[in-house]
């Protein structure tokens, strides 16, 4: 293992900077520019992971984003052991260290091979038929037993430390893949003076031309040609080139997702370096270039490590420097594959046999390597790959007359290359919703009709030949530009290409075998472990559609989602069902292309700004005064205020008598605020809200109940006339943004005839309830000589002034039952202002409190919260709030919803008041209620409880309930059944407190 | 019906698996008449065809789908099955499917793997648990199991779950059902699609249904479709986001919107997860599959469409919240994402009822929940249409409840239908 | 992630918008006068086509205002979007062919 | 970071700097077409700015966010005589919302980056000139944008939204610079 298998002068790793990383703890030496799987194989290690379901031991089979084997771990440590990575895809750097996954307990040794040995019973969907007795077995033996198996690598166990950006961004042309076609779409693009992106999954621009060593362009080898066009390009200021960058998602109208990886392939990158960037971009035009897959054949044992896609060997080769085995056996279907063997001969790999499938294949390069003198046999087969943990030899088999397999022989070998012909990558165009269509000639599925602002170019729609790819990105990349509305002045380049004259070919489905093969396993799906007879077995149990055979037998459902397997899965099931391909169809191309790190989509918004940290000016106060805070939408609001030693409910009862008995100070400024506005402001308040409004003189204040058009409340809160055509609006604080937004709705499409407009000031005004038997006595002598007194100003009133020189609303209010007002005031004053009301309050010993104490205090009263008294089936009656609903008024919204004899009904839920029979017991809020006592489960329950305190006023608890035809129990006993008794409740008006209101009117 | 075993596919297993059998019949072309025609192949229209076989005894009965079967809302969704619904209606009507999931997989021969791992939900605001704790008290009288945890006994249940006190909407708690779980979702569509086929009913893959025929007298008589007419006394449509467009033909108008839902898988990993969780402040909803996915539902798109795609900025806004509520996940990778197409009612509960045409049945409305309902809503639905009247337990859930006022306001009373 | 033509603004992408539900509903001018049947025609039965839809959009994190669209739900594709107000559009047949495309 | 009192939150960092705005007062004024064309001539201009464009008069700036809404941008003087004079005869909105929002001068050669992590808006000079102005989302507030010069925008923000906007462009303006 240790003797190299580097090819000097290959490749385009700098051989100048080797560096060191871990394998499973091994310490190995690559170079700069490797990837992991290429530095492996340099040191001849094939096996590089176990596979899903038998965990048989799997090598590389491809160089690139579509490999299913080499998947492994990188990094190390709780959070930055990262999952599920490709080896062909990842970079190497000093101090890298990467795992095997899915095996125990090592690669070359696992136990969870025996699954391999039970293949027999463990075909597709052997699940859906066994583990069903006895029935409890499922959840607690069999599925923990499967779910331990399956799984590939192991998941982090601590927070991710990286960061990761985000950037939405536009452009003309979007080119996605940097190989050949793109980079001359791109180029043409840009010359034509469009703003272009060109973006590559890999960590360099050129895709097959930085292992192509056969073709010249303009003279030059292919590689220089990349170097000449890439500067090109970067030097002109309308392109943005992006490489480690994978357009994954192409969405509707043109918007395209792209995930640029920034750090993954540095060893100590800069902490402030984002790992990765997600780029939403809107393109006016997009051309796809994303390139052809090659395709496996399925053989028995093609899943050995050592046995590998051609063209994978080619760029292990020729990108990377690394011959992949000393001594080669080559089966194709397809022309290309023959350069492979040119190339392998002249870097000194042995080629012991070339096998084509067809009867007679012939090209320029077939004549080419008869020449060198390679064996070839056509119209022969694979019949089996020999070897476990690597080939050893293959029993290559000639098709007789009439399709049998005849006799073969074995071919000694460390190293077994396949070809089955290139599959177009459809991803992209398939998720710009375009119809993929059969074509026969290259028998296989190319790009139809576009849906959207889209053009395919080069192989991925079907174009082989260098010089016509390159001809095709020029002319693709300046319909482009020119159907993004720039149609400069174009120098086309022509380029002088020689290339191999590639023929065609290509393969699906599985290969002629000798014998049935009942236990032979040959792979469709590499990683899922899913094999030609699966796929058989599908179609003989009855299932019929590709997406159920895919279903059934996982195939294409692997972390590679089916790049290699999809279409010889679709050529396996069109010969067991007898139909043609193009009848069956594929399977939807999902997004992502690849897999794409969580952390990418999520970007900034985490921590804090998770969401938006909605603070009031009083905020910094409450802090210094120690308050506990909830969340009430957006905001946050400061809950109680707990001295020393006090827990929540020391601290409420003690706020609460402090506003019953003295005078309290609270932060009312999150509630949402509305300035309705213009001559036809009170036909539209009419209108909105259930309440009549034409008489509410100026300087007066109304509470308004909001119902939505079915009759339900939705909001409520204190209405001010501030002038005949002013009206200042309040709302609940979570229901701000809602009730604007519906009353836009209507008077934008419904009542375009009034002259009334809406204008949000919830951040304009900070609001301080002063509320309290002293409320009077804090305020007046701070308010600049305004008279509050309560002739001049009897509760529910509103008057402008200023506190201090600063501007004032000033309502007279009470959300507590107490004497109280409201202080509106400019939101960058207020902290100054409430200090000032906080100093004047304190010969009066002022209690701020916070939003629990005043639930209590509105609880005692009986006021609701909506929301929690309603919870959108509740009417204004249901919420006893029925008076407030206008009997004068022909229409409000939600008025002929109420007149439903469904909303009449006797038996509707309607609030009421509860007392425990024992006074210090506190219902928890929510628990149901029965009408007797000796009802067992299933209980018929007649209501439940949406608010319970105790009351710290009344030496009591108290609560309020949602109650079947409620107000016609009053005095009733009602039980409210806990797990363990049930507590006797007795039904009470919902006003616990000066019922008659006499503590507001003084 | 060949009776699958441990057993069966041992044997099987000696002669190559080549003595299987197709797992249901393949009818290429409808027969002329049926008693009965089911139109929409998903998991509930070929319940509901099982159920009427097996509960009823009527078996002259086709299935017809559009496309393939199972394709639509049954192959995509994030397979959560719970009954904690707050309402007496929605959580009686749930307990019965959950009750019917917990036998499914021996009473269909057919393993559909419903795992009860049980299902957090998690409180973030005061307002949350106040209406989670009316849940638990309501599930708890109905005989439903589902308890309140405090967030550290979450954390215990659920232990990647975040409890910091310092990101941006703490837990403060969870209520769990622990008979809630998940199920693989083709297999409940297959095993009922094998049962049914068994007793008779014809499954037709391929075809749509382009008008619903009606008599002289208004009373169904068939459908036309792709395949030719097909004559029938009684269709119930049970076509999911295409319900309005098939009871459209009738002349029926529905109270349906159909949005477009994603949700996404990554890569598989090893046993990481334990159970579902569920924030609906947050709009969080995961769990792990049996192949090792987190399998995560993202939001619903407000406008109507039929595209079974979405914007990306959707399940983003979910993958921030996972980061959130579980920050080792962050490295983790989307594997695959798709869309579905939601029929969502103005109460989000479903609609499972006789239409205003006689002979044509309706189930539908189901938004984001109806997976968890597949056995349930069959069974019932099934009752419906042989008997000509619902059962107690879908009674409520008629298109009239809309006109009376009488709605099952799930979503109003904060609870989220997924 | 849609990009919309605010009849006001231009063309915004889709999270600056919220959707309003089907377009041209009128709230009856006297709904008491209405049966339960009407009008819970008005309030809950919508259309709901596979194909070309009359939909209202409010620019919510923009100018603010309603504005109706004509969108194909089978692709996603908008015909036209226009004021309140004003009627529904005739599509002509090569923009519904191009819309369903 | 979070003194939501404070309207001293500023972001500086290279390539992107948002300078707290001074003083000055705000107005959100509605009304039909007509009311706004009379305003605008109240002052002093030919004509009320088109839709996203805007206009100076005096130590006044007229923003059209909308088509019913001029939002003003004024000094401490507020609006000229003639103004309020003028809009005392006709039916329209005139709400003072000074204290409603916050802002920030936005400069420096990565702007149009660190913008561009919030906001879907194309703020490319061919699609978003000088003197355009618009309210639009950045991340999750709500934001109104002025461009006032080629590479300086003018932003404001709901008040208590502050905090969250500093933070997120000063996260913005480090990863732009990458």
């Amino acid at each position: 293992m240790s003797r190299s298998f580097r090819v000097p002068g290959r490749g385009r790793v700098n051989t100048r900077r080797p560096v060191r990383f871990t394998f499973d703890g091994r310490s190995i030496e690559g170079f700069e520019g490797d990837t992991l799987a290429s530095a492996l194989l340099a040191t001849g290690t094939h096996l590089m992971g176990r596979s899903f379901k038998y965990h048989r031991p799997r090598g590389p089979i491809s160089a690139g984003s579509d490999e299913p084997n080499a998947i492994v771990a990188v990094g190390s440590g709780p959070a930055l052991q990262t999952p599920n990575l490709v080896a062909t895809q990842v970079e190497i750097y000093d101090g890298l260290t990467a795992q095997s996954q899915n095996r125990f307990p090592c690669l070359q040794f696992d136990m969870g091979a025996v699954n391999n040995l039970a293949s027999p019973l463990l075909p597709s969907g052997f699940y859906y038929k066994t583990f069903m007795w006895p029935r409890n077995f499922w959840t607690k033996v069999y599925e923990p037993i499967i779910r331990r198996s399956a799984g590939l690598g192991v998941a982090p166990t601590a927070p991710d430390p990286d960061h990761y950006a985000f950037q939405y961004t536009f452009c003309d042309v979007l080119v996605a893949g940097a190989g050949p076609s793109g980079l001359a779409a791109a180029l043409a693009a840009a010359k034509a003076g469009a703003e272009v992106m060109i973006a590559d999954e890999t960590a360099e621009f050129g895709g097959s031309l930085l292992f192509d060593r056969a073709s010249r362009i303009d003279g030059l080898q292919t590689a220089d040609w990349v170097e000449r066009t890439v500067t090109e390009l970067k030097a002109m200021p309308n392109v943005r080139m992006f490489t480690r960058t994978t357009v994954f998602n192409y969405g509707p109208h043109n918007m395209v997702a792209l995930n640029q990886r920034m750090t993954d392939h540095l060893g100590t990158p800069d902490p402030a370096t984002p790992r990765e960037r997600l780029w939403q971009v809107r393109a006016k035009q997009v051309v796809i270039a994303s390139g052809a897959i090659e395709r496996p054949l399925v053989f028995e044992g093609n899943d050995r490590p050592g046995v590998m896609l051609a063209s994978a060997a080619l760029t292990f080769l020729n990108r990377y420097g690394v011959a992949c085995g000393r001594r080669a056996v080559i089966a194709t279907a397809d022309d290309s594959a023959y350069r492979v063997a040119l190339d392998l001969i002249e870097a000194g790999v042995t080629v012991a046999a070339i096998v084509d499938i067809r009867p007679k294949p012939d090209s320029e390069l077939f004549r080419k390597v008869k020449a060198a003198g390679i064996t070839v046999l056509t119209n022969s087969t694979v019949q089996r790959a020999h070897g476990s943990q690597r080939i050893h030899s293959v029993e290559l088999a000639p098709v007789l007359p009439g399709g049998d397999v005849g006799e073969g022989k074995n071919y000694r070998c460390d190293l077994l290359l396949m070809s089955g012909g290139w599959t177009p990558s459809l991803h992209l165009f398939s998720q710009s919703k375009g119809k993929v269509i059969y074509d026969a000639d290259l028998d296989t599925y190319l790009p139809g009709e576009s849906a959207q602002a889209e053009r395919s170019t080069g192989s991925c729609r079907g174009l082989y030949d260098l010089g016509e790819v390159l001809a095709d990105g020029l002319k693709i990349g300046t319909e482009a530009a020119k159907d993004a509305g720039c149609d400069g002045e174009i120098d086309l380049p022509l380029w002088e290409v020689t290339t191999d004259a590639i023929g065609r070919g290509g393969f699906t489905g599985a290969l002629p075998r000798r014998g049935k093969g009942l236990t032979a396993m040959a792979f469709v799906d590499y990683q899922n472990d899913v094999t030609a007879k699966d796929v058989k077995l599908a179609v003989r149990e009855g299932f019929r559609s590709i997406e159920h055979i895919k279903r059934y037998t996982t195939t294409g459902m692997a972390t590679d989602q089916g790049k290699t397997s999809n279409l010889n899965a679709l050529g396996i099931a069109s010969s067991a069902l007898g139909r043609p391909k193009q009848q069956i169809g594929l399977t939807t191309f999902r997004a992502p292309y690849t897999p794409v790190t969580f952390g990418a989509f999520s970007g900034h918004e985490r921590g804090n700004e998770f969401d938006p940290d909605r603070r009031t000016p009083i905020d910094p106060w409450a802090r210094t005064k120690g308050a506990v805070f909830e969340d009430v939408s957006l905001w946050r609001r400061a809950r109680y205020f707990p001295q020393p030693g006090e827990d929540m409910d020391a601290a409420v009862a003690r706020e609460c008598l402090a506003v019953r008995k003295s005078v309290g100070i609270f932060d009312a400024t999150t509630l949402g605020k509305i300035e309705v506005v213009g001559p036809d402001a009170a036909e539209f308040m009419n209108r909105m809200y259930v309440n009549a409004w034409t008489k509410l003189g100026v300087g007066k204040c109304r509470y308004g109940l909001m119902c939505r058009e079915n009759g339900f409340v939705y909001d409520d809160g204190v209405v001010g006339r501030i002038a005949p055509d002013r009206f200042h609006v309040t709302t609940t604080t979570g229901g701000a943004a809602g009730v604007l937004n519906m009353m836009e709705d209507y008077l934008q499409t419904e009542w375009q005839d009034l002259d009334v407009w809406l204008t949000s000031t919830s951040e304009e005004w900070a609001v301080i309830a002063v509320q309290g038997p002293k409320a009077r006595e804090v305020l007046a002598p701070l308010v600049d000589g305004l008279d509050i007194s309560h002739k001049t100003m009897p509760h529910m009133s509103v008057v402008e002034g200023t506190i201090g020189g600063i501007p004032m609303r000033l309502f007279r209010v009470s959300f507590s039952g107490e004497l109280g007002f409201e202080v509106n005031v400019p939101t960058s004053r207020a902290l100054e202002v409430w200090e000032r009301i906080w100093e004047a309050g304190k010969p009066h010993n002022m209690t701020p409190y916070g939003t629990e104490t005043m639930h209590v205090l509105r609880a005692e009263k009986g006021y609701i919260i909506v929301g929690q008294e309603t919870d959108g089936t509740a009417t204004p009656d249901d919420a006893g709030c029925g008076w407030a609903v206008s009997k004068l008024k022909k229409d409000f919204v939600g008025k002929r919803s109420l007149a439903l004899p469904a909303m009449q009904d006797p038996d509707r839920y309607q609030l009421v008041g509860l007392y425990t029979e024992a006074p210090q017991e506190v219902l928890e809020e929510g628990v149901q209620l029965v009408a007797n006592s000796n009802e067992v489960i299933p209980m018929n329950k007649i209501g439940h409880v949406t608010s319970s305190y105790h009351s710290a006023t009344l030496g009591r608890s108290i609560a309020l309930a949602m109650v079947s035809g409620g107000r016609a129990r009053m005095g009733q006993t009602l039980y409210v059944p806990m797990e363990d008794r049930m507590i006797p409740v007795t039904v009470t008006s919902p006003v616990f407190y000066d019922a008659e209101g006499a503590r507001l009117n003084v | 019906m060949e009776r699958f075993s441990a057993l069966s596919l041992a044997k099987k297993a000696l002669g190559g698996h080549l003595g299987w059998k197709p797992q249901w019949r393949s009818v290429e072309q409808p027969k002329k008449a049926y008693d009965i025609i089911i139109v929409g192949g998903g998991g509930h229209g070929l319940g509901a065809a099982y159920y009427l076989a097996k509960q009823h005894g009527l078996r002259n009965i086709a299935v017809i789908e559009r496309g393939w079967l199972a394709g639509g809302n049954t192959a995509r969704n994030t397979t959560i099955i719970r009954s904690n619904y707050l309402f007496d209606e929605s959580s009686s009507y749930y307990e019965h499917s959950l009750k019917l999931w917990e036998n499914l997989s021996q009473e269909l021969n057919y393993n559909v793997m419903f795992s009860q791992r049980g299902c957090l939900m998690v409180a973030h605001t005061v307002h949350d648990v106040q209406v989670f704790k009316r849940h638990v008290h309501a599930n708890r009288l109905n005989g439903i199991d589902n308890e309140w945890l405090s967030a550290e006994e979450a954390k215990e249940f659920c232990p990647p779950l975040n409890i910091s006190p310092n990101i941006r909407y703490p837990v403060l708690g969870a209520s769990l059902q622990r008979r809630a779980g998940t199920a693989r979702h083709d297999a409940v569509a297959w095993g009922f699609a094998r049962a049914a086929s068994d007793m008779g009913v014809d499954i037709i893959e391929n075809c749509e249904v382009t008008g619903i025929n009606r008599g002289p007298d208004g009373a169904v008589t068939g459908v036309e479709t792709t395949k030719g007419t097909v004559n029938a006394k009684k269709v119930a449509v049970s076509a999911a986001g295409h319900s309005s467009v098939v009871l459209e033909m009738a002349g029926i108008r529905l109270p349906l919107q159909s949005n477009p839902l994603q949700a996404l898988v990554s890569e598989p990993v090893k046993p990481a997860f334990p159970t579902i969780v569920m924030s609906n402040t947050i709009h969080a909803y995961i769990s792990q599959s049996d192949k090792g996915e987190m399998v995560i539902g993202a939001g619903t798109d407000s406008y109507v469409s039929y595209t079974q795609r979405g914007g990306l900025h959707i399940p983003a806004e979910t993958l921030a919240a996972i980061c959130e509520l579980f920050p080792m996940f962050r490295r983790l990778r989307m594997m695959r994402s798709w869309g579905g197409i939601t029929d969502n009612t103005p109460d989000r509960s479903p609609i499972t009822a006789k239409t205003s045409v006689p002979g044509l049945y309706v189930n539908c409305g189901w938004g984001t929940g109806g997976f968890k309902a597949t056995p349930g809503a069959a069974n019932l639905f099934a009752w419906t249409i042989a008997k000509n009247e619902p059962h107690p337990i879908n009674a409520p859930f008629t298109i009239e409840r809309f006109r009376d006022g009488v709605m099952i306001d799930e979503a109003a009373a904060a609870a989220v239908a997924h | 992630m849609l990009l919309i033509r605010c009849p006001y603004c231009g063309e915004r992408a889709e999270v600056e918008f919220s959707n309003g539900g089907e377009a041209h509903i009128d709230r009856p001018a006297d709904p008491m006068s209405l049966s339960a049947e009407e009008w819970a025609q008005f309030l809950y039965m919508r259309d709901n086509p596979k194909g070309l839809i009359a939909e209202r959009w409010r620019h919510a994190h923009g100018c603010n205002r309603f504005f109706n669209a004509i969108r194909d739900t089978r692709t996603d594709r908008f015909v036209v979007t226009y004021e309140i107000g004003q009627p529904r559009p005739d599509v002509t047949p090569e923009q519904a062919a191009e819309a369903a495309r | 970071m979070f003194d939501a009192s404070s309207n001293a939150l500023t972001v500086s960092r290279s390539g992107f700097t948002a300078k707290s705005l001074g003083g000055g007062r705000r107005f959100a004024l509605q009304g039909r077409k007509d009311t706004l064309e009379g305003v605008a001539k109240a002052f002093g201009l030919a004509e009320a700015p088109a839709m996203l464009q805007s206009a100076s008069a005096g130590d006044c700036t007229l923003l059209r966010l909308a088509p019913q809404e001029l939002f003003i941008i004024a000094g401490e003087a507020g609006l000229p005589e003639a103004v309020t004079t003028y809009l005392g005869t006709v039916p329209n909105s005139l709400v003072e919302v000074s204290e409603r929002q916050v802002g920030w001068t936005l400069e420096g050669e990565r702007l149009r980056d660190t913008l561009a992590a919030l906001s879907p808006l194309d703020l490319r000079t061919k699609s978003f000139p000088v003197g355009t102005a618009t309210r639009t989302l950045f991340g999750k507030a709500d934001g109104m944008l002025w461009r006032t010069d080629e590479n300086s925008f003018h932003l404001e923000v709901w008040r208590s939204f502050a905090p969250y906007m500093v933070a997120m462009m000063d996260a913005a303006a480090l990863d732009a610079s990458w």
